[in-house]
């Protein structure tokens, strides 16, 4: 933090908040403050624990300990709307918008904060409600003004671009007349002209004293407009002061493309693939709601290679698992797997055909136990009477995971998030799909476990099984990949063998951004070179 | 360029109000009191639209209000001898007080505890109703309450019809004026679009739906009132739990959210049970038709749900949507 | 879109009015028929005796028009479900009146929902035979000059009990009654007589129509050992009863109201459990037992088989009942043709008309006309009520 | 002291016909997340379809199973000619729809039933078991025994089934579960059609002692619900005990207090409970789903 002479209170003060979720620490003693006029930057990979710290500072959940003040006042275990009160506004990382309202509206309720209208008040006093009417419509609309939204006033906010529909929170937010506005995720989904007019809206917003709390998986955006920089991972931080600072500390880089000289093996060249197409995908195209997450993207999986795909949080690699998966609706495009066309249908049945997904933050069913999850993986190929193959299949999966056999009878929700990983990916193999797809398997998990699972998927591969890997923690994919495609905006912007894209600066600025020309002189860092990958540790 | 909210309701409620005098005028007796019915059910039913459509809350009282309403006034009128109209208020008022005793701890609660709330409600009072024979006449019910006087007492079904409607719309444009043209309305509306953001603007979320409830319940006891000093005589099982049930299927088919919806309701299930009554005995002169009404409500009911999901209204409303863009070139 | 919607709304209502103005098929007055309504109870709490109800006055219909209608002219029955709500009543009597122009109206068929109907029916002068329980309906006799109550009521069951319990020397007896209209109109009646008779009331307890164990109720009257317990309910509620008293092996004897016996059902549904059971019953009831002289007993051998052979069941005193409302319509009608004025004096000038229920003697302050007389006290052996001398 | 045990007995006869009834609404709640106001239907369904086959002569033994698989059939048909298709609408709609149905069924027990009642025999012959004065009949065994068979057979196919575990894992996790091959859809036809059977077994069992009639499912559904909202709504264990104490205090209550407000007493229980622990009084936390 760049000293001054007079430090005020501190607008935000979180001091060792920490929450959990059944057996995963999602939060654990945060510290960290800022100043008035400040725009502070929470950053972390996915699953580092953002969205937990931003709802506990919201009012959303109510941390399991710790104390967090805003300007001055205590507000844990206080209500949202209450929160609120004290100077507190926020917009919502999908647009939480009054679809059924205008533009102007949807501001003018933000107005109502200062005095609630009552039901009295509006059946009642004819002639002061319209002159009231009419002050909140002018103020209205010098706030949106301020966003750029004059033109757009008299819109149905739902007809709104999604651009749009952010700065339209924004002036909704500032309609609250806060001292403090806090940001989930303002600049996703948007285009980077949007990004531009959103930086250069919020440095506006600076200027006028008004503190901002953010957090973004977009770091480059972060970096650009924040004074003060958290760094989350696992639930901890890691960093924090100046972005210049925190972009070239190496424990941050660390946690954005994972450990360079970790314990996880070398690709092994002993199986080669055998140059059948596994999987291919051509020019998909998926929404989630009315946001375009995939543009025409392609890719293939050779039978026994593993692939991975790369790329910085909401770059839209999950969706694109989730939409070869089945899970979401695939718009356009072509997905075969083998010689047998899978698009169109539901996920129920893509796993009978032979893909297995092991989803994002693993999903396991928490209330049953280790052995049932690992069970219940094998339904899609169940026929009765076949306990006893399955029986064999678990064992094996135990082989694979010894931890897993001391935990065979524990309910999976009291499983540590690593346990919970392992245990989803064994669920996974139960089905003895022809292609296995792991979404990001490192998400909060600490580094000994990643190995460790890095470990067994290089297992798995040399056993012949294609494995197609999705991962916000690059190196560790570049460990075991094959071949490893950088996923950018919904597109894929290079592929390459891991040794060419270890090499490739532009990997790194995919996710902490660089040499960006709108970026302000200090924003213009080197990018941080890979170190060389360390020698294979051969199991 | 949009007209003032006021004259966009007056351009729906002018030929509501003409078709309705055309009725008043033309219909018989039997017409116009199916009619007086169906307005006391508008303002009954106008109550659980807003309460489903803005707080997102199944009441399953509406009957329990109702019979609060007619029940308030048969005691005011008959037992303590009050007038009529400041019964009908007192009532309203009393009534209001019960909503909010049930609301405020049941809507501070995220889920569908209200619904779960009134459902007990709703049926004690019935049974209240039922066991309580020297304040309420029992289960054969009170006669004798007055007829309402405006300088002289409503006898005829004509003069009850023209007042009933009066209400009737006047309380739909009040309720359609407060939601769509003050800013206690558009907190409504955006507590119905999301009220987590609601919430982060710093409103009080529950209060809203608390004050939501205590107007559906008031409206019902409206009705209520209305219904004891036009029928004269009420007993229990005019408000038992199956006229709840009915009050929300009027509601849901009619559509949630606006108060037209209500209307809309209404008159459609009267004019499908008229029109059952009409037909069926010239589809099958010798067969007992009657039984079959019931099957017929209940398909009714399930086949709207199945095709317009959000009533007659929230279709007319995306069908209108449709053409509009349409006719914008979009 | 403003615009449409008015437009939608518009249509709406013309095609409701439209409906409603063009309504049924128009009625020609001079149509050579006697138009009579009837609202019952089809559906609804109280719908267990609305279809029998409708099945009796559908048989006397037919059987009138089957000997050739009122001197030539045939009767036509309207009936309409009138879901056991009040409200629907009134507006269905409206509808009879105005639309189907009925010259009387049959029903409703219990006291709650006849209620709402008597301001109407009296107000447009419509001759209107209740079913209900409660003489509510017909009293004070000169505000309800156009409406009878043709079945017997709590008042007769009353009478005929304590007449009993008078002759058998029993003084101390609990009552157990259906926790509505009915069952609280048999309670007040019985109260109302059974202090001047001298008999002591030692409990008064409610059940619900549709519990399924009244034993905790028959508990508390067993220790409280009246003579006798009364029991005022209809089936299936007092073949619940009945059964319960089996299974607790109570001996104390068990009186029902006329409730019990009116349909078949009671001895049916209590399977068995009904055995011993005393009732207040109607003459159809205990026909093989009456004697040869007695009045009504050809009618009920006829109307007996009649109703058999149509419905391929046993009758019971509710279809006697029903089929009495059209006997007098029709009585009325002769001497008074569709004059609705005439036809209500012609009604409450019957005297000494020989129904299925019993004996009717109307008076302008007499709108039931039956007499307690009529009433047998039976008890059921071997499966059917027996006469009790 | 006679009455007492006979309020006791009663009350837990009575708590034995709830508790069935409960289980339907819970099973119906856990894997659809809808309350299912049918459920009282199916229950009558079940009762009149067997009563009518007893008295065309079928045998008992053949009449039930045959009434329980006509109930399971009917709801089948209803989930997927109705609710499936609404599957996208609001939880409100849907929960408003299975009024519909219940509308729907009960008009059409009306038409082909009449609104008479029904009996069937005792599932056993033989006098009524008398505890010191107090008496409970062979046939309130057979409730409380068929509510304790069911509560044992749902524990062993939830617990102890491969089934069993996919239909929790798809409670818990619906996406995850699509996963491992296993279909919403098909789980959600299956626990209607199982509530359907479930309430079936219900009224047939009952209808010894109650009789049947085309709208015994409104009071018993509405007990039912009172009883698996006691119990926390999602736990079928929950919704048993729920039953037989919303029973046995009823009947106290009838007994001591006043028999004309025993249909109240179950309501001011949920009330009550609303007021003090609206997650129910024996739900885990952990295990609640929407309410």
């Amino acid at each position: 933090m760049s000293a001054s002479a007079v430090q005020p209170e501190p607008v935000l003060k979180v001091e060792g908040v920490s929450k959990r979720f059944g057996g995963v620490q999602a939060v654990s003693e945060v510290c960290f403050s800022f100043g008035a006029g400040q725009i502070c930057g929470l950053i972390g990979p996915n699953g580092a624990g953002k969205t937990t710290l931003f709802n506990l500072v919201s009012g959303v959940y109510v941390p399991d300990a710790g104390v967090i003040r805003i300007l001055g006042a205590r507000t844990d275990g206080v209500p949202a709307h209450r929160i609120a009160r004290l100077g507190v506004a926020r917009t919502f990382q999908n647009p939480q918008l009054f679809d059924a309202l205008t533009v102007r509206e949807n501001v003018m309720v933000g107005l109502a904060q200062a005095a609630p209208p009552t039901l009295a008040s509006s059946l009642l006093a004819f002639s002061r409600r319209r002159r009231r009417e009419e002050e909140d419509r002018v103020a209205a609309d010098r706030h949106l003004a301020r966003v750029g939204l004059t033109t757009a006033s008299d819109r149905m906010a739902k007809d709104l671009s999604f651009g749009e529909q952010r700065l339209l929170e924004v002036a909704r937010a500032l309609a609250t007349r806060p001292r403090l506005l806090l940001l989930d995720e303002p600049a996703s989904g948007l285009s980077q002209g949007e990004v531009a007019q959103l930086v250069a809206l919020l440095r506006d917003l600076r200027a006028d004293n008004l503190s901002i709390f953010l957090i973004e998986h977009d770091v480059s955006t972060v970096m650009n407009v924040a004074d003060h920089v958290v760094v989350l991972n696992y639930g901890r931080k890691i960093a924090e002061g100046a972005p210049q600072g925190v972009r070239n500390d190496p424990a941050v880089i660390e946690a954005y493309l994972g450990s360079a000289g970790g314990a996880a093996p070398r690709v092994s060249t002993e199986r080669a693939p055998t140059g059948r197409q596994m999987l291919s995908a051509e020019k998909l195209v998926s929404f989630r709601g009315e946001l375009q997450v995939l543009r025409e993207v392609s890719f293939d999986v050779i039978e026994g290679e593993v692939a991975g795909i790369v790329g910085p949080n909401g770059a839209g690699k999950s969706t694109l698992l989730g939409t070869v998966a089945g899970l979401y609706p695939l718009q356009a495009g072509h997905v075969r797997l083998g010689d047998k066309s899978t698009e169109g249908q539901p996920a129920e049945r893509v796993v009978q055909l032979g893909i297995s997904l092991v989803p994002e933050r693993r999903g396991i069913f928490t209330g049953l136990s280790v052995r049932e999850n690992l069970a219940l993986g094998a339904y899609a190929r169940y026929r009765g009477s076949q306990r006893q193959q399955i029986d064999a299949d678990i064992e094996n999966v135990f082989a694979l995971f010894p931890r897993l056999r001391e935990l065979a009878s524990a309910r999976a929700g009291s499983l540590s998030g690593g346990e919970q990983q392992m245990l989803a990916i064994g669920r996974g193999l139960m089905a003895r799909p022809r292609l296995l797809m792991l979404d990001e398997p490192s998400l909060g998990i600490a580094p000994r476990l990643v190995a460790e699972i890095f470990r067994v998927l290089n297992t798995l591969k040399e056993g012949g099984t294609s494995i197609l890997i999705v991962e916000q923690n690059a190196r560790s994919v570049f460990e075991i990949a094959n071949r490893v495609s950088v996923l950018v905006r919904g597109r894929i912007v290079m592929t390459g063998t891991p040794a060419e894209l270890a090499d490739d600066a532009r990997v790194v600025e995919a996710y902490l951004g660089g040499r960006r020309p709108s970026s302000g002189s200090g924003m213009q860092a080197p990018p941080m070179p890979i170190e060389p990958a360390a020698p294979p540790s051969v199991q | 360029m949009r007209p003032s909210t006021a004259s966009r309701e007056l351009l729906i409620l002018v030929p509501v109000a003409l078709a309705l005098a055309a009725l008043g005028v033309l219909g018989n007796t039997y017409m116009i009191s199916m009619l007086v019915i169906a307005g006391i059910h508008v303002i009954v039913t106008a109550g659980l639209t807003l309460l489903l459509g803005f707080a997102g809350q199944i009441s399953l009282a509406q009957a329990a209000f109702y019979a609060l309403g007619a029940y308030g006034s048969m005691i005011g009128t008959v037992h303590l001898g009050l007038n009529p109209w400041l019964a009908l208020v007192l009532t309203a008022l009393g009534s209001g007080i019960v909503a909010y005793a049930i609301g405020v701890p049941t809507l501070r609660l995220h889920g569908h505890y209200l619904a779960l709330a009134t459902l007990g409600f709703g049926i004690i009072v019935n049974i209240v109703l039922v066991q309580e024979t020297n304040i309420t006449g029992g289960p054969t019910g009170a006669v004798g309450i007055p007829r309402l006087t405006l300088g002289v007492e409503l006898t005829s079904d004509r003069q009850y019809f023209a007042l009933v409607w009066f209400v009737t719309l006047a309380l739909l444009l009040v309720c359609r004026v407060l939601v769509t043209g003050s800013s206690y309305g558009r907190v409504l509306r955006a507590l119905q679009a999301s009220e987590v953001a609601t919430e982060s603007i710093g409103i009080d979320v529950a209060r809203y739906k608390v004050q939501v409830f205590v107007l559906c319940a008031v409206l019902a006891s409206l009705g209520g009132s209305l219904y004891a000093h036009y029928l004269t005589v009420i007993s229990p099982s005019e408000f038992g739990f199956d006229v709840s049930m009915e009050f929300l299927v009027m509601a849901v088919i009619g559509g949630l959210g606006s108060v037209w919806g209500a209307l809309a309701g209404v008159l459609a299930v009267t004019a499908f049970l008229e029109i059952l009554r009409t037909v069926a005995p010239m589809i099958a002169p010798n067969i007992p038709t009657s039984e079959y009404e019931v099957v017929a409500f209940g398909g009714l009911l399930v086949l709207t749900l199945l095709f317009f999901p959000d009533g007659f209204m929230g279709r007319w409303r995306r069908f209108a949507g449709a053409l509009r863009l349409g006719a914008m070139g979009r | 879109m403003k615009k449409r919607k008015i437009v939608g709304c518009a249509r709406m209502l013309l095609a409701l009015g439209l409906m409603l103005v063009a309504g049924p098929a128009p009625v020609n007055a001079q149509a050579k028929e006697y138009r009579i309504g009837a609202v019952m109870e089809l559906s609804g709490p109280f719908s267990s005796w609305g279809a029998p109800m409708r099945d009796a006055i559908q048989l006397a219909v037919d059987n009138i028009n089957a000997a050739g209608g009122i001197k030539g002219v045939p009767l036509k029955l309207v009936v309409y479900d009138g879901r056991s709500k009040g409200t629907e009543a009134v507006l269905l009597a409206k509808r009879l009146v105005t639309q189907d122009k009925v010259v009387a109206i049959i029903g409703p068929g219990t006291s709650p929902t006849t209620m709402p109907v008597i301001p109407y029916v009296t107000e447009a002068g419509v001759p209107t035979l209740s079913m209900g329980s409660s003489d509510r309906i017909i009293e004070p006799a000169n505000e309800r000059r156009w409406l009878f109550r043709p079945p017997y009521g709590s008042r007769h069951n009353v009478e005929k009990l304590i007449e009993h319990f008078k002759a058998t020397g029993i003084k101390k007896v609990g009552f157990l009654s259906v926790n509505n209209a009915y069952g609280d109109t048999g309670r007040e009646e019985f109260e109302k007589a059974a202090r001047p008779a001298g008999i002591e009331v030692v409990a008064w307890e409610k059940f619900g129509g549709t519990d399924n164990d009244v034993k905790p109720q028959l508990t508390k009257l067993r220790a409280l050992a009246p003579q006798a317990i009364i029991v005022w309910s209809i089936p299936p509620a007092a073949s619940i009863v009945q059964k319960n008293r089996a299974e607790l092996a109570i001996d104390i004897p068990m009186y029902h109201d006329n409730g019990a016996s009116l349909t078949p059902q009671f001895i049916e549904l209590a399977a068995g459990a009904a055995e011993g059971a005393y009732g207040v019953v109607i003459k159809v009831d205990v026909l093989d037992e009456l004697p040869a002289n007695d009045p009504q007993k050809a009618t009920l051998l006829k109307f007996r088989q009649q109703f058999e052979s149509r419905f391929g069941m046993d009758v019971g005193g509710l279809y006697g009942e029903a089929y009495d409302c059209v006997l007098l319509i029709a009585k009325g009608l002769e001497s008074a043709g569709d004059n609705k004025e005439k036809l209500r004096d012609a009604i409450e000038r019957v005297k000494g008309f020989v129904g299925m229920a019993g004996i009717y003697t109307m008076s302008p302050t007499e709108h039931n006309g039956l007499s307690a007389r009529d009433l047998v006290i039976g008890r059921v052996k071997n499966g059917k009520w027996t006469i009790v001398k | 002291m006679s009455e007492v045990v006979q309020f006791l007995l009663s009350g837990i006869a009575a708590g034995g016909i709830y508790a069935l009834i409960a289980v339907g609404f819970v099973t119906v709640y856990n894997v659809l997340g809808i309350i299912n106001f049918a459920q009282g239907e199916f229950a009558m369904f079940g009762a009149l379809v067997a009563a009518s086959l007893v008295a065309r002569g079928v045998p008992l033994v053949a009449a039930i199973p045959l009434a329980i698989a006509v109930t399971a059939a009917t709801g089948a048909l209803t989930e997927r000619a109705i609710l499936r298709p609404a599957a996208g609408s609001s939880d409100v709609v849907r929960i408003i729809i299975t009024i519909g149905v219940s509308i729907g069924l009960r008009g059409l027990a009306l038409t082909v039933w009449s609104s008479k009642s029904y009996a069937l025999p005792q599932f056993s012959g033989g006098e009524p078991v008398r505890i010191l004065g107090a008496a409970l009949a062979l046939q309130n065994f057979w409730v409380l025994g068929v509510a304790a068979a069911i509560m044992i057979a749902l524990y062993l196919l939830f617990e102890r089934t491969y089934f069993g575990s996919a239909l929790r894992a798809c409670v818990m996790s619906p996406n995850a579960s699509r996963l491992m091959g296993i279909s919403p859809s098909v789980m959600s036809l299956f626990a209607y059609t199982m509530s359907a059977a479930l309430g079936a077994m219900a009224g047939i069992v009952v209808t010894p002692i109650s009789l049947a009639t085309y709208d015994m499912g409104i009071m018993l559904g509405l007990k039912g619900f009172v009883a698996a909202v006691l119990g926390g709504l999602v736990s079928a264990p929950g919704a048993v005990v729920g039953g037989l104490l919303l029973g046995i205090i009823e009947s106290f209550a009838a007994g001591f207090l006043s028999s004309g407000y025993r249909d109240a007493i179950a309501f001011a229980l949920l009330l009550a409970v609303l007021g003090i622990r609206p997650t129910g009084l024996f739900a885990r936390m952990a295990e609640q789903r929407r309410v």
